[in-house]
């Protein structure tokens, strides 16, 4: 019985796999296999990680029941304080990030606050946000590109991990899975908890084990793990734990799921919707710094439009726009689904138009294969 | 009723203070910001008691919104960056039918009776870039990078770039390998878009028309994962600082400069002759369409190392030490006085 | 004659056999009442009847008037003379009562709205079922019990030939209770057909003619009324006998807990106090029940306590002779109160969640370290309480709105045990709860109050009231209107009280 | 009873008016009084129409629980399309407009479709649609401006009424008001329902019609009605009529309001959500002529970020993202705030960035005012 329903679940989480493996498929074909060389998945992984980042705030905040339009602009203003830290006033590079990060954290604090101790609507106070970010960067900037920053800094979001310690990574991630696994199992015994079979429980953590290890070896073929993909995995692994393992994850999904019950079972619903924002804001401080790295340079126009991105990611993810459920692993699916059709159609260099509209046509498909498969 | 329409709104109009209103197209883009700065500048010295500016942040209906506001309070003279050269058209023939003359900067307005079009030759830039390519790079492989799809002077510049490719195309001297535009000519779709052409082609990339320096720049950080920066020849236009910093460190071959000193000044001076009545010259005429506008155009710049310091520096539109500082010292050209 | 028969219906839900070849046969014009425990499956089986499921998801026929039908959908069955009051509230709290009472039935007259007729229709509606409140006023101002009734009406604007109740009494007041029964009488010599569900066996014998029961989603027997007492429709529901139902036990002690004094609330966006000059003790070990008639300010008086509502409060409160002021539920579970409300889709229960999440919702204190939780432990205490609360489900992962609407209840108390709190106030216990299950839950009362849980009982049972209680307190209008004994009590002081010999306004 | 509700539910109403009015004020006195000028007014009003009347189907959409990001997009593609009817294939006008509307409905079919009866999110349909219709416009269009419509159809967005004609509308508007409020009465009587006092009754009138006849007046000093605003007061009529006054505005709020009631009351949820789309498609098109008609141009970026506009117009207006309540009086007002503070900031030539900040800020404090009046 219990089986029977963990199956169920994982066929919906496969359908948007199978939705992603058709998509890859179908451009590999297209591109002669170009797009699934190592080159290409390598490139695949950095361009999703902005995204990424910001899709795995994006999912707490819709899990609580909110929204957050803002992130593009704040990725923009932190990126440019950044970079205006470094190249006009010198600071280095750790401190710059410090900076950065603590700036986030305020904007998301203002933001927070207005949401949760004033009770206006997530939607408009991060519209506002949108425009008053995006004004202060216009603001400090003058309105110019600002450029060159330091090694230190352009290797956040250029460079790649050696590939023994890409190995030593992968080797310590998936050893320390068996090892939670292994104590949970005890745990549950001692308690005289029913648990899958030891089949089953293993099995399902080689099976991952073995996905991750060919991944890193298919992506280290050519120059080693990103660092921005690291950033974005110890990030999404900090969530994935946050909402699933601890109590403050619990009170999200039971915010937003039902905001009154929440309130009577004596969660502090004020405080934990200003912390999602302020969470917001310090990951939307991550993906500026990485922006800006990427680019070295901080442009005016930095994030414009990537609040939608995020939270397309999170709604082909299959986190409901009311709140209440979601993961954030569903979520990076998500940004990977919509970088691949970029990805692809500007390798195979499809007229614009096209690309626009091929892309819409996807997300609906992926969409509804995601639907249809739960039904 | 129309006595009543005359009495208000125009506060100005009686007294004899100079109002000039300056509308731009969108201020993110860098270099409006000095457009409006050396105008307004150069407008309050030539008497301008105050210049009204406005942007409308790319967005073409805000940009008729903003001129119809700006002719409630009164201007005398409307300069106007239209964001898109049609759409602003009816806004404009309203400020031509309400008295005040309406001068076009950089872009033309099209379908309406303007006073005069100061600008560079959009259509120049295109070709400047891609003959200044050529010249680097007369047989290869190209990738067009276009820029925003749905700005119309996107289009321009394509255009000219293709006078001088498309004959080089047909005799097979340079193969035009992708053919991709930038959504906002942003310099993160750029990135993106460059890594993937790098690794559809396997890096037999040898030119990247680029219609601008924040498209290039993104193009350029692919380039460089690559280690293909200072072999692969990109184009740009505007000057903008990072730019120019990189065509001094290599990385990027040239950018049009439009010598933006030259055509705020030339635009100030114009507005305030027009304003006070006096006359002015022009240099030729522009067909918008339905009109023969009197205009002045002047020469867009192809810069690229050798002639930074006669340009864009001797402007004053970039300082020396802005523009070289990642290089090292003992590299540096002379320094001008 | 039989108006309906359903013949052989079997019904599954992932994990669960719902309904497994069920006969059910109803005769035309009479009172059919469906008894069963919770989860045995008689909601299922109207909702098969309803369309809600459609005649492709089970197996099995149903037959209207020895016609073949097939529902899919509500519009179906609506067509077929069959109209359902859901268990589970299904009103649009954003809209009036005469647009719920008339949704998707809205009385057109050129394309426009006849709100005229509408309002008309409701008015004489609401007189009938004795509810006096304005057509345009917005259910969300309406407490349960008066949604509830609003749902009748509803049903019987639809005037159909078969009418189904799936549990229209459990949110109702006694009073309440005796309009419905007069209205199932003059239905009946309408000739309407009524099919009623309810777990009050009084009422049940009131007035039906005849009882199916069903058990573990079979048929068990049904019997005609001349046939049935109490002990035999439990006895068929629950399989065995049940002696005793009110094993009331006295722990009452002389330690004060709780002191209210001279207490009054007034939420933030009203003009008239929710609740005013309040006093009232509890001691530990004791169940102090509170008595009144619906909208006397019962719930608002929990609710209130409890930190709920932004407002003001005046008077004091003493916890432990200490004064305290909760300004949220949260300060109320710190302080070791417990509150399970009234309305558990709404106030209890995030419903998308499982049930094991549910249940530790508000303990997750207890079974956490510095935030992070400790899952086996959460298993292993949702598991034993959901053992000893006898909650029926699939699994500790099943999402909590696929439970049947008793199992639901269980689990929010389920919740409030894992807090382990000193005082517990419980708002309409036993809604919607089988008999088998009421007497767990008195049971569970007593063994809380063995342990010094002091625990205060709104209930609209008076029997339940007067059975468990050690001390009543009965508001009226907002405010108390006395306080008996328990040797006291008996149903006429308490309703006297309770309507306060002043006329009950809206 | 009634009266205190009724007069709560004022005063909640009242606060947006009093938020605008305080913006008003403000904006007057920082112009010297420019802004209040007739001029200005028209002005105001001309530019306020395009987002009004996408916020008016927004306001349908949104009460019936979903979303449209894809008005912009469906704005600039219509008006493309009526653009390239007239200019390319020489239509005349009011085939055009035929056409156009026709366009936009089948438009919002397919949205719909995929919305009521495939299940996916409106939000993903739309996010698609968004792209899809800008792609399709970038197709056909070429990526070229296509301009000069024939004087015809300029009128649309730039003529005026003559004022007699505005004075008559007016007067007959006011005429019908009284007139249905009268019978209303009668008939309340007859059904012994409760009425407010005829003082409060007639007096609300008078003051309603008070104000609509001095903004005439002022409005026609300048030049007349403008034909924009005309044709948004229409529609504006019309869909407050719908509804309020029809069974489908009913099940609209039912679906938004309570999903599970609605179709347990046996409402057609799949054909009323279609229905929806099918009527914002209409409107967008409408808005499409209208931009089309004041541009006297399509233009490829026509209504790029106007979806934000419109939804931003319908919350500030006091409708919940949740659905199930909103009113479309409520989202004109937003839409008049939100242009008013565009035309107020660029009166006042305040720099860019400025412009954004106060905006936002403006946002937040005007749905503030509105919130803390209602709790
Ligand atoms: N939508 C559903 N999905 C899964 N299981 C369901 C669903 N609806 C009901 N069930 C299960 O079917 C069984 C019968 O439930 P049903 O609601 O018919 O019981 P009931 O007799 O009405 O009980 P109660 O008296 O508590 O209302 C229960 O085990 C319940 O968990
Ligand atoms: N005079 C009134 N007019 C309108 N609504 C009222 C009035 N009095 C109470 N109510 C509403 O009726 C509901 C019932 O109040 P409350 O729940 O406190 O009473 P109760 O005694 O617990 O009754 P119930 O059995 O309905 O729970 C509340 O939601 C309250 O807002
Ligand atoms: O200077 C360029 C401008 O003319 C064009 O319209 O937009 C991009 C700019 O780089
Ligand atoms: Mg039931
Ligand atoms: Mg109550």
């Amino acid at each position: 019985m219990l089986n029977k329903l963990s199956f169920k679940m994982n066929i919906r989480a496969y359908a948007l796999i199978i939705a992603f493996l058709l998509i890859v498929t179908i451009f590999t074909i297209l591109t002669n296999g170009d797009f699934l060389t190592s080159r290409n998945i390598t490139n695949l992984m950095r361009q999703m990680t902005v995204i990424g980042v910001l899709a795995v705030g994006m999912t707490s905040v819709i899990i609580s029941g909110n929204i957050d339009l803002s992130v593009g602009s704040l990725l923009g203003l932190t990126g440019g304080i950044a970079a205006i830290l470094q190249v006009w006033l010198g600071w280095n590079t750790v401190w710059v990030i410090i900076a950065t990060i603590a700036a986030g954290v305020l904007l998301g604090l203002w933001q927070g606050w207005w949401i949760a101790y004033r009770g206006i609507p997530a939607f408009i106070v991060t519209l506002a946000g949108m425009m008053i970010f995006r004004g202060i960067l216009l603001g400090i900037s003058g309105g110019q590109t600002i450029a060159s920053l330091d090694p230190g800094f352009m290797a956040i979001g250029q460079s790649y991990l050696p590939y023994s310690i890409g190995y030593i990574l992968t080797a310590l991630f998936i050893l320390s899975l068996f090892t939670l696994k292994i104590r949970s199992r005890q745990k549950s015994h001692k308690l005289e908890l029913v648990t899958e079979s030891v089949f089953v429980d293993y099995g399902k953590l080689a099976v991952y084990s073995g996905l991750c290890l060919i991944l890193v070896y298919y992506i280290s073929r050519y120059q080693g793990i990103p660092m921005p993909m690291l950033i974005l995995t110890l990030l999404a692994l900090l969530f994935i734990f946050i909402l699933n393992n601890t109590a403050y994850g619990r009170h999200l999904y039971s915010i937003g799921g039902n905001h009154e019950a929440a309130l009577l079972s004596g969660i502090n619903i004020k405080r934990n919707t200003l912390m999602v924002f302020v969470l917001m804001g310090a990951l939307s401080a991550v993906a500026g710094i990485i922006l800006t790295s990427r680019l070295n340079a901080a442009t005016i126009s930095a994030g414009e439009m990537y609040e939608l991105d995020a939270i397309a990611a999170v709604v082909i993810g299959g986190t409901s726009l009311m709140g209440g459920t979601g993961t954030i692993i569903g979520s990076i699916l998500g940004a990977l689904i919509m970088t691949s059709i970029d990805n692809g159609m500007s390798m195979l260099n499809v007229e614009t138009f096209w690309q626009n509209i091929v892309k819409g046509m996807i997300l609906i498909l992926a969409v509804w294969l995601d639907i249809s498969s739960k039904k | 009723q129309d006595v009543a329409q005359e009495g208000e709104g125009s506060s100005s109009e009686e007294d004899d203070s100079l109002t000039i209103g300056l509308s731009v197209a969108d201020l993110t883009l860098e270099r409006w910001q000095h457009d409006r700065d050396i105008f307004v500048k150069k407008a309050k010295e030539l008497g301008a008691d105050e210049v009204i500016v406005q942007s409308a942040d790319g967005d073409e209906a805000e940009q008729n919104s903003q001129v119809e506001t700006m002719l409630t309070q009164g201007v005398d003279v409307m300069v106007i960056i239209p964001d898109n050269s049609d759409s602003i058209g009816s806004a404009a023939s309203m400020a031509e039918e309400q008295g005040v003359p309406v001068i076009a900067y950089d872009r033309m307005i099209n379908n309406a009776d303007i006073e005069t079009y100061v600008s560079f030759d959009n259509e120049r830039v295109g070709e400047m870039q891609a003959e200044y390519l050529l010249e680097e790079v007369p047989q290869g492989n190209y990738f067009l990078m276009g820029g925003a799809p749905t700005d119309s002077n996107a289009q321009v510049f394509r255009n000219g770039q293709m006078n001088v490719l498309q004959p080089e195309i047909d005799s097979g001297n340079i193969q035009v390998v992708g053919d991709q535009w930038v959504d906002d000519w942003s310099a993160a779709n750029a990135l993106s878009i460059m890594e993937n052409a790098l690794t559809a082609n396997d890096n037999n990339i040898d030119a990247v028309v680029a219609s601008n320096d924040s498209t290039a720049g993104g193009a350029i950080q692919a380039l460089k994962a690559q280690g293909l920066a200072e072999e692969t020849a990109v184009s740009g236009q505007d000057a903008d600082l990072a730019a120019v910093q990189r065509i001094v460190e290599g990385t990027q071959t040239m950018t049009v400069y439009k010598p933006i000193t030259n055509i705020a000044t030339r635009a100030a001076e114009v507005a305030v002759k027009v304003a006070n009545g006096e006359e002015y010259e022009t240099d030729t005429q522009v067909n918008n369409g339905e009109y023969d506008i009197p205009s002045i155009l002047l020469d867009p710049i192809a810069v690229n190392e050798d002639n930074m310091v006669e340009t864009v520096i001797a402007d004053g539109f970039h300082s020396f030490e802005e523009v070289y500082t990642n290089v090292p010292e003992e590299e540096r050209p002379e320094r001008p006085q | 004659m039989s108006i309906l028969h359903m013949n052989n219906i079997s019904k599954s839900f992932p994990g669960v056999k719902a309904l497994d070849n069920v006969n059910f046969k109803v005769d035309e014009g009479e009172i059919h009442a469906l008894c069963g425990e919770n989860g045995a499956g008689k909601s299922t089986l109207m909702k098969i009847l309803s369309g809600v499921h459609p005649s492709d998801s089970h197996e099995g026929d149903v037959y209207i008037h020895d016609q073949k039908q097939h529902f899919e959908s509500i519009r179906d069955s609506e067509a077929a003379g069959i109209t359902i009051i859901y268990q589970e509230l299904a009103l649009v709290e954003e809209l009036s009562v005469a647009e719920n009472i008339f949704l998707g039935n809205e009385p057109v007259h050129n394309g426009m709205m006849d709100w005229n007729r509408m309002h008309d229709r409701t008015k004489r509606l609401l007189d009938y079922i004795g509810l006096t409140i304005p057509s345009n006023e917005k259910v969300k101002n309406l407490g349960v019990g008066r949604q509830q009734l609003i749902e009748i009406a509803k049903a019987l604007e639809k005037q159909s030939s078969l009418i189904i109740l799936d549990e229209p009494t459990a949110a109702l007041a006694e009073g309440e209770v005796d309009i419905l029964m007069s209205i199932l009488e003059d239905l009946k010599s309408k000739g309407i057909t009524c099919i009623y569900i309810s777990h009050k066996l009084k009422e049940v014998l009131h007035i039906a003619d005849s009882i199916t029961i069903l058990r573990d989603g079979k048929t068990i027997e049904t019997i005609a009324r001349s046939e049935a007492d109490e002990n035999r429709i439990i006895a068929s529901m629950v399989g065995r006998e049940l002696t005793e139902l009110f094993p009331y036990q006295n722990n009452s002690t002389d330690h004060t807990i709780l002191s209210v004094m001279e207490y009054s609330f007034l939420r933030k966006k009203d003009t008239d106090p929710m609740v005013y000059n309040i006093s009232f003790e509890l001691k530990k070990g004791e169940v102090l029940g509170i008595g009144g008639l619906m909208g006397s300010g019962r719930t608002e008086l929990a609710m209130s306590l409890f930190g709920s509502y932004e407002g003001e409060a005046s008077g004091s409160v003493y916890l432990n002779n200490e004064p305290v002021t909760l300004r949220s539920p949260k300060e109320a579970v710190g302080h070791g109160i417990g509150y399970v409300s009234e309305d558990r889709k709404r106030y209890g229960l995030v419903t998308g969640m499982d049930v094991s999440k549910n249940t530790t919702l508000s303990s997750l204190s207890h079974i956490s370290w510095y935030g992070i939780l400790n899952k086996e432990q959460e298993v292993f205490n949702t598991r034993q309480v959901t053992r000893k609360m006898g909650v029926k489900t699939p699994s500790l992962q099943t999402i909590v709105n696929k439970l049947s609407g008793g199992n639901q209840q269980k689990v929010v108390l389920s919740k409030w045990l894992l807090t382990s709190p000193d005082i517990l106030i419980l708002d309409e216990p036993t809604r919607g709860i089988d008999v088998g299950a009421k007497q767990e839950i008195y049971h569970l009362i007593n063994e809380l109050t063995s342990e010094g849980v002091a625990i205060i009982m709104i209930t609209s049972e008076l029997s339940e009231l007067i059975g468990m209680s050690d001390r009543i307190m009965v508001m009226a209008e907002h405010t108390t209107a006395g306080e008996v004994n328990r040797e006291d009590a008996d149903q006429e002081t308490i309703m006297k009280l309770a309507t306060g010999g002043s006329v009950h306004a809206e």
